[in-house]
C-alpha cells in the first residue's frame, strides 16, 4: 500500500537510486565527495552493526529490549550528517545512528535498555536530547529549545538549529501537533523529521493518516517534503537545506523520510502476526547501505579492500559493544533517590536515609545470620 | 465449567463473553486489532469480531479517551486500552475533565459506559514509562470507579462487571502478573459471582490485617505465609473507588493493625487514604498506626533498581515488624 | 490584519453582501425563498435579544458569566439551520444561537451561567451536546459519536450527521488536531465548524496560526472551505453541504466561519485593554442582520410591519429571560451528590447521608437557639 | 519599605522582581501579554519586557508545558500561567512523564527551573472547570515541588523563590483571595526570608492543631478566633511537597489533636497523606484521629451549591468538634 503511494507520488525526493546511481534533483543540489561518501558508508554499515550486536545482547538477556533502526540507516545518518555541532537533535527511542553521528558511544544506548540508566548522557555536550518514549513529547521540547535560539539572537548564517525525530505514529499524537504549530506560529528553527517507516507497532500507516505525512506541514503554514529515507544523500541533502531554512530565520520544515522498518517493532514485538514477509523483499530491494556500496564499486570509489576495512572495523565495534554491554555495572540501590531534585528536599533526603539504614539492616542481620 | 487461565487469558475471555453478550462492546485502541494487543489481551477479537467492533486507533490517547466518549453518547459501551500505564497521561485531560464528570453535569441525562483498561506496575524489567502505578491519581477523581485484579477468576469475572457497568471504570490490570495461572468457574453467572465493588479476604488471620491490591497481593500472600510469628489476614480491597471500608474495618477491629503495601509512590498513594480513613474509623482498636509498604518518592527507576524500588516480600516483612513494634 | 487577509484572499464563500445583494456561488447553490429568509431573519434577530438581556442580566448580576455570541449570528444561525432533526451538535460555551434552533430554551442556557445547573437539557432529545468549556474536548466528542454512526450503519441518503462547533483558538489544541485526524481516518460524518471570531479572548489570529485556518484540514487528507461568517446564507449552503458529505459517506469537512467577536470575550473580559476600536467599526459594517433585513427590504420581501412584528416578539422574548432567569430556584444542597454514578455507590450515599445529617443539625440547632 | 498589596498585586510585583533581577525569566502563557492574564497577574509585564519574555503562547497547554520544557533546556527559567485550574489537565504529560522527571532521567544533566503558575480554588461563582483544587495530583507527582500562598508576604516572596529554585515548582494561586491585601515588606531579602518549603504557625494555640494552605487559611483564622471554647493553632502548611513535618508534629505532639482542612476533594486528598504521615508519626500523642474537612467526593458542583460544597467556617469548626469528640 505504502509501496504504491510511493510509486504515484512524484514528489519523493532521490539523489541515489536503489540501483546506485546518482541524480540531481534541481532544489536540492549535493556538492559532496568520494571520501565524504565513503564516510557516509561506514557510518552506515558501523550503525547497523551495533544494532545487529544490540538485537543479539538482547535475545542473549542482556538488555530488557531493543528498539531496531534496520532499515532507517539512511534516514538516520543523512539528517544527522547534516547536523552542525552547535545544533540539537532530540529523538525518539531509535535514533541509535543519530546518536553515533552526535558522539553517544553505543554502550550509553545500551545502558538505557539494560536498564542501567536512562539515557547516560549529557544532551547538551552531544547536542543530542536524552530518548523520549512517550510519544510525541520531544516535538514540543524542541521546539521550545528552539525558541530559546531565537531568545538567544542565535539566529542566522551561523545560527544554531533543531531537529526533532519522530514516526509516522507519532503525527496523531496532540503534542505533535501542537508542536507544528508553536513552530509555525513562531517560526522556529526547528526541523521535523518524520522517519515514515510505515508501522506503528502493527499499525500500518493507513491508520495514522489519509494523506502523505510530508502534506500535514501545510496545513500549520510551512513546507513540507518528502524524500527516500533509504538514500542517505538524499536525506543529507534535504536535510542540510531544511536546517538551513530553520537557522537562517527562515522556520520550520517537515521532511518525511519514506523508509521501512525491516525489523520487528522492538525485539518484543513478532510482526508475522502482522504483516507479510512480501513487504519486507521489496523493501529489502531498496537497501540503504547496498545502494552506496554499488555507487562507490560502480564508479570505482572504494575497492574491495576498503569493504573489508569497513567490516572489519564493524567487527571491532561489535565486540566491544558486547564486551562494554557485558561490563556494565548495576546502579547501586541508594541511586534511586539520586537527582530527583536540584534543591536540598528534606523527604527525599529522610527516604534515602531510611532505606539506606534498612539495607544495612540486612548486612548486619546477614553478619549474624539473618531472619 | 472450570478453565486453566492465566490472568491475560481470563481477561480476553472475559473480554469476549462481553462482547458476545452485548453487540454495543467494543474494543478501541493501539494495537488491539490484528495484533492483539502488546499483552495479546484482545488476542482474536478482531478476527472474530472485525474491525468495526475492535478498533485500532490513531496513536494518540486523548483521542482515543475523547471518541469513546462520543462513542458513549451514541449508545455504544467502548473498552479503551492504554497500552503502558506511563501512556495514560495525554488522555488525562479526556479522563478527568469529560469522561469523570459527563453524568454529573448532564444531571444523569448521559451515562458513560466506558472501560479503560491499563496494565499498570513494574518488575518487568522494562525502560521508562512502562512501570507506573499511576492509581491514586484516578481513587482521587470523583465520577471514576477504580478496580484492580489479582487473580484469573477475578478478572474474567470483573472485567465483565465492569463493562456492565454505566459508570467510567478504570480497569487496572497486573501486567507482571499476566502469566500467572489459576482455575477460573466460568460456568457461574454474573449475578452470582461477588461484585466489583466488594473487598475479598484472601487469607484470613488474626494478628494483623495487611491489605494490598493487583500485583502486591501474591508478594502479600507470600508475607504471610513467610512470617510464622504472626497470624496475618490479606485483604484484596480489588476496588481502590470506592474502596470497600467495612469489610477493611471489620478486619482491623479484630487484628489492630494494619499495613498497607502497594507499588504506587508513598506520598498520596491509596495507601494514605485508606490509612486515613481507617484510623478515623478504627481510632480505638489500633495497636499500632498504620504502616504504609510503598514505592519511593521518586520517578520510577531504571529497570535495574526496581527490586529495590518496589515493595518486595523483605519490604511487607519489616512493614509488618514496624507494625508488630508499636 | 485579519481584514486585510479576508480582502487577498478569494476563497471566501459569499452569497449575501454586506449592502443585501443575493449572489450566486457555483459550487454551493442556494435554493431558498422569501419565507424561510424571513425565518432566519427572525432567528436572528432573537438570538441576538437573548444575547443581550443575558449581558444585562449578568450586569445586574443574575448570572455568573456570559459569554455574548454578538456578531456571530449568521455563522450558529446559518450552520443550525442546515441539520436534520437527526443530526448532533457539539457545542462550545457560545452557541446560543444554534442551541435557540435546536429548541433549547433560553433558560436552559442562562441556568448554566447563573450556576444553577451545568446545563440542563436532554442532549439525546435535542441533538445538542452540552456546553463543553475546556477548549476542544469536544471535537473528539464529535468525532467518536460520528464514528458510532458509521456502526449504526446510518450513512446514506438519509443518513445522520453531526456538527462540532468550535473557536479559532481551539485549533492550537491537541484535542482538536487529535479530532481532525481520527475524522479523517474514519472518514466520520462530521463537520467541523470553526467559528473564527479573530480573537481568543485577547490573543489575535496571528497567535493561533500562521495561514488561514480551513487550510489546516488538507493537511489531514480533508477539504476545507472559508465562509462569509456574518452571511447566513452562505453558512446556511455551505453547512448544509457539508453535511450531506458527512452524511452521504464522504468523509469529514472543516468550515471556517470568517466573522467577528463583536462583544467582550465574556463579561469578565474588557477588550479595550487589546483592541482597537477601529476593528469594531469596520466589522458593524458586515452586521449579520442587518444584511438580511437589506436584502428583503430591498426585494420587497418583507413590509414594515414585519420588522415591526419581530421586534416585538423579540421584546417578549426578553422579557420571557429576565423572568424566567430571575425566577430560577437555586439548587438543594443534596444535589451535590445527584448523579456522579450510575450505578450505586455506597461512598457517595455515605457522603450524602452525613451531610444530610449536619444540615439537619443547623435546623435543630436553629430550632434550640443554635451555636 | 512597606507596601500594601494584594495577593494578586504582590505576585506581580514578585514576577516584576524575577525578570529585573534575570533575564532568563520568561512568562508563558495564555492572554498574559498585553491583558496581563485575566487575573492581571502579569500586568504591565508585556510592556516592560516585551514579547520575547512575555510570551502569549497559542491556546494549547500541553505545548505551553512542552515549549517551557525546551526553553529550560536552552537556559531560560520560564514562569508558565495556566489561566484556571481546570485548564491544566490537557498539560498532565507534559508536567507528570516529562518535567517532573527530566532532571532523575538525565541524571542530574538537565535541570527544569520551570514555574507553573495555576489560580485554583472555587468559591468564585464561576462556571464549570473554573474552581477545581488539583493539588494532590501534583503532590503525588515526585519530581515537582508543590507551594501555595495565603496572604501577600508569602505570595512576593514565594515567588521569587519558586523561580530562582531549578526545580519544577507548582505555584498554586488562591484565586478567591487574589484581591486580600496586607502589608508587605520588599525590603527584605530573598535570602532571609522563609524558606518557601517551611510550614508557618499563623495562629498559636495550646489545644488542637488545624492545618490549612491557600484559600482555607482565612476561614482556618476565622474558624480558631471563633471556637472560643478552645485554643486552636494554625499552620499555614505552604509547602505540599515536601511538606514541613517537624513544624507540624511539634504543634500535634503538644496539641494532641489534628484536624486539616482544603478545598479539594476528600478521597485521596493532601488531608490524606498528612493524617497518614502524622499519625505514623505522633501516635502516641493523638488524643483523636486526624479530622478531614473537604470537598465531597463528586465533581465540582454549579456554583450555586459551591457553599455547601466547599468547606466553610461551619464546616471547619465541626471538623474541630469532631475531633474534641474523642
Ligand atoms: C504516548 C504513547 N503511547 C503509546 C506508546 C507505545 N508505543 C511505543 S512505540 C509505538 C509506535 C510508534 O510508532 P511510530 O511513531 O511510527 O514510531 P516507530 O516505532 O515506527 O519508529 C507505540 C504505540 C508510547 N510510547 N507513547
Ligand atoms: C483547555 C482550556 N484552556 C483555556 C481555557 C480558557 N479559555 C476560555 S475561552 C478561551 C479562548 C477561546 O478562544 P476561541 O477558541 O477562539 O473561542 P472564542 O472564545 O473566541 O469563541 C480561553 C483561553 C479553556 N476554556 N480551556
Ligand atoms: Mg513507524
Ligand atoms: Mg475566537
Amino acid at each position: 500500500m505504502s509501496e504504491t503511494a510511493a510509486h504515484e507520488e512524484p514528489e519523493l525526493i532521490q539523489l541515489l537510486t536503489p540501483e546506485g546511481e546518482l541524480t540531481q534533483h534541481p532544489d536540492y543540489p549535493l556538492d559532496i565527495n568520494a571520501e565524504e561518501i565513503r564516510a557516509l558508508y561506514r557510518d552506515l554499515v558501523l550503525v547497523r552493526r551495533v544494532d545487529s550486536e544490540a538485537v543479539s545482547l538482547q535475545r542473549q538477556g542482556e538488555l530488557g529490549l531493543w528498539a531496531s533502526l534496520l532499515g532507517q540507516e539512511a534516514a538516520q545518518i543523512g539528517s544527522a550528517r547534516a547536523l552542525r555541532e552547535d545544533d540539537m537533535a532530540f529523538p525518539s527511542y531509535r535514533e541509535h545512528g543519530v546518536a553515533w553521528c552526535r558522539g553517544i558511544e553505543p554502550k550509553e544506548l545500551l545502558g538505557m535498555f539494560r536498564g542501567v540508566t536512562n539515557g547516560g548522557w549529557d544532551p547538551h555536550e552531544h547536542g543530542f536530547h536524552l530518548y523520549t518514549i512517550v510519544i510525541g513529547s520531544q516535538a514540543l521540547h524542541a521546539t521550545g529549545y528552539a525558541m530559546g535560539i531565537q531568545r538567544d539572537g542565535a539566529v542566522g548564517e551561523d545560527g544554531t538549529a533543531v531537529i526533532s525525530y519522530f514516526g509516522d505514529g507519532a503525527t496523531s499524537q496532540g503534542d505533535t501537533n501542537e508542536a507544528f504549530n508553536f513552530a509555525s506560529v513562531n517560526n522556529a528553527p526547528v526541523v521535523f523529521f518524520c522517519q515514515n517507516n510505515q508501522w506503528a507497532i502493527s499499525e500500518s500507516l493507513d491508520r495514522q493518516t489519509r494523506v502523505p505525512i510530508y502534506r500535514r506541514a501545510a496545513g500549520f503554514g510551512f513546507p513540507g517534503v518528502r524524500v527516500d529515507g533509504n538514500d542517505v544523500l538524499a536525506c543529507l541533502a534535504v536535510s542540510r537545506a531544511a536546517l538551513d531554512n530553520a537557522r537562517t530565520g527562515n522556520g520550520p520544515t517537515l521532511v518525511e523520510a519514506f523508509t521501512y522498518r525491516m525489523g520487528a517493532h522492538t525485539t518484543n514485538d513478532d510482526p508475522t502476526r502482522y504483516r507479510d514477509a512480501g513487504e519486507l523483499d521489496e523493501w529489502k530491494a531498496k537497501d540503504p547501505i547496498l545502494r552506496v556500496r554499488r555507487y562507490l564499486e560502480q564508479n570505482g570509489l572504494a575497492d574491495e579492500a576498503f569493504f573489508t576495512q569497513i567490516d572489519e572495523e564493524a567487527d571491532r565495534v561489535g565486540e566491544q559493544v558486547r564486551t562494554q554491554c557485558r561490563s556494565m555495572p548495576d546502579p547501586e540501590p541508594l541511586e534511586i533517590f539520586h537527582e530527583v531534585y536540584a534543591d536540598p528536599n528534606v523527604h527525599i533526603d529522610q527516604q534515602r536515609s531510611e532505606f539506606a539504614d534498612y539495607l544495612a539492616s540486612f548486612e548486619s542481620a546477614g553478619a549474624e545470620g539473618g531472619r | 465449567m472450570g478453565t486453566n487461565l492465566t490472568i491475560g487469558k481470563a481477561i480476553n475471555a472475559g473480554l469476549r463473553a462481553a462482547m458476545e453478550h452485548d453487540p454495543k462492546v467494543l474494543m478501541m485502541g493501539e494495537d488491539v486489532g490484528k495484533l492483539g494487543g502488546v499483552f495479546r489481551v484482545t488476542d482474536g477479537l478482531y478476527k472474530d469480531f472485525g474491525a468495526d467492533r475492535v478498533i485500532d486507533t490513531p496513536l494518540a490517547e486523548s483521542g482515543i479517551v475523547g471518541t469513546a466518549i462520543g462513542m458513549a453518547m451514541r449508545g455504544y459501551r467502548p473498552v479503551v486500552e492504554i497500552q503502558f500505564d506511563g501512556f495514560f497521561f495525554p488522555a488525562a485531560n479526556q479522563t478527568f475533565t469529560q469522561l469523570a464528570k459527563m453524568r454529573r453535569r448532564s444531571a444523569g441525562k448521559l451515562s458513560m459506559p466506558v472501560v479503560m483498561r491499563i496494565p499498570y506496575g513494574g518488575g518487568i524489567g522494562a525502560v521508562e514509562h512502562h512501570s507506573e502505578s499511576p492509581e491514586a491519581y484516578f481513587q482521587h477523581t470523583a465520577g471514576l470507579r477504580v478496580v484492580t485484579v489479582a487473580n484469573p477468576e477475578d478478572a474474567y469475572w470483573m472485567i465483565q462487571q465492569a463493562v456492565r457497568s454505566d459508570d467510567p471504570v478504570i480497569f487496572l490490570e497486573p501486567k507482571r502478573r499476566y502469566y500467572e495461572k489459576a482455575e477460573v468457574d466460568t460456568g457461574a453467572s454474573l449475578a452470582e459471582v461477588t461484585p466489583m465493588g466488594a473487598a475479598r479476604i484472601a487469607r484470613p488471620g488474626t494478628d494483623c490485617t495487611l491489605l494490598a491490591y493487583g500485583p502486591m497481593i501474591k508478594t502479600a500472600l507470600q508475607a504471610a505465609e513467610a512470617d510464622t510469628d504472626h497470624s496475618i489476614e490479606v485483604i484484596d480491597v480489588r476496588s481502590l473507588s470506592p474502596v470497600d471500608y467495612p469489610t477493611i474495618t471489620e478486619s482491623v477491629k479484630r487484628t489492630g493493625r494494619l499495613v498497607v503495601a502497594h507499588e504506587a509512590t508513598l506520598t498520596g498513594g491509596p495507601g494514605a487514604e485508606i490509612a486515613a480513613r481507617v484510623t478515623e474509623e478504627c481510632f480505638y482498636h489500633l495497636e499500632s498506626p498504620v504502616i504504609r509498604v510503598a514505592a519511593f518518592d521518586t520517578p520510577y527507576p531504571q529497570s535495574r533498581l526496581e527490586e529495590h524500588y518496589l515493595p518486595d516480600l523483605d519490604r511487607v516483612l519489616d512493614g509488618v515488624d514496624r507494625a508488630f513494634a508499636y
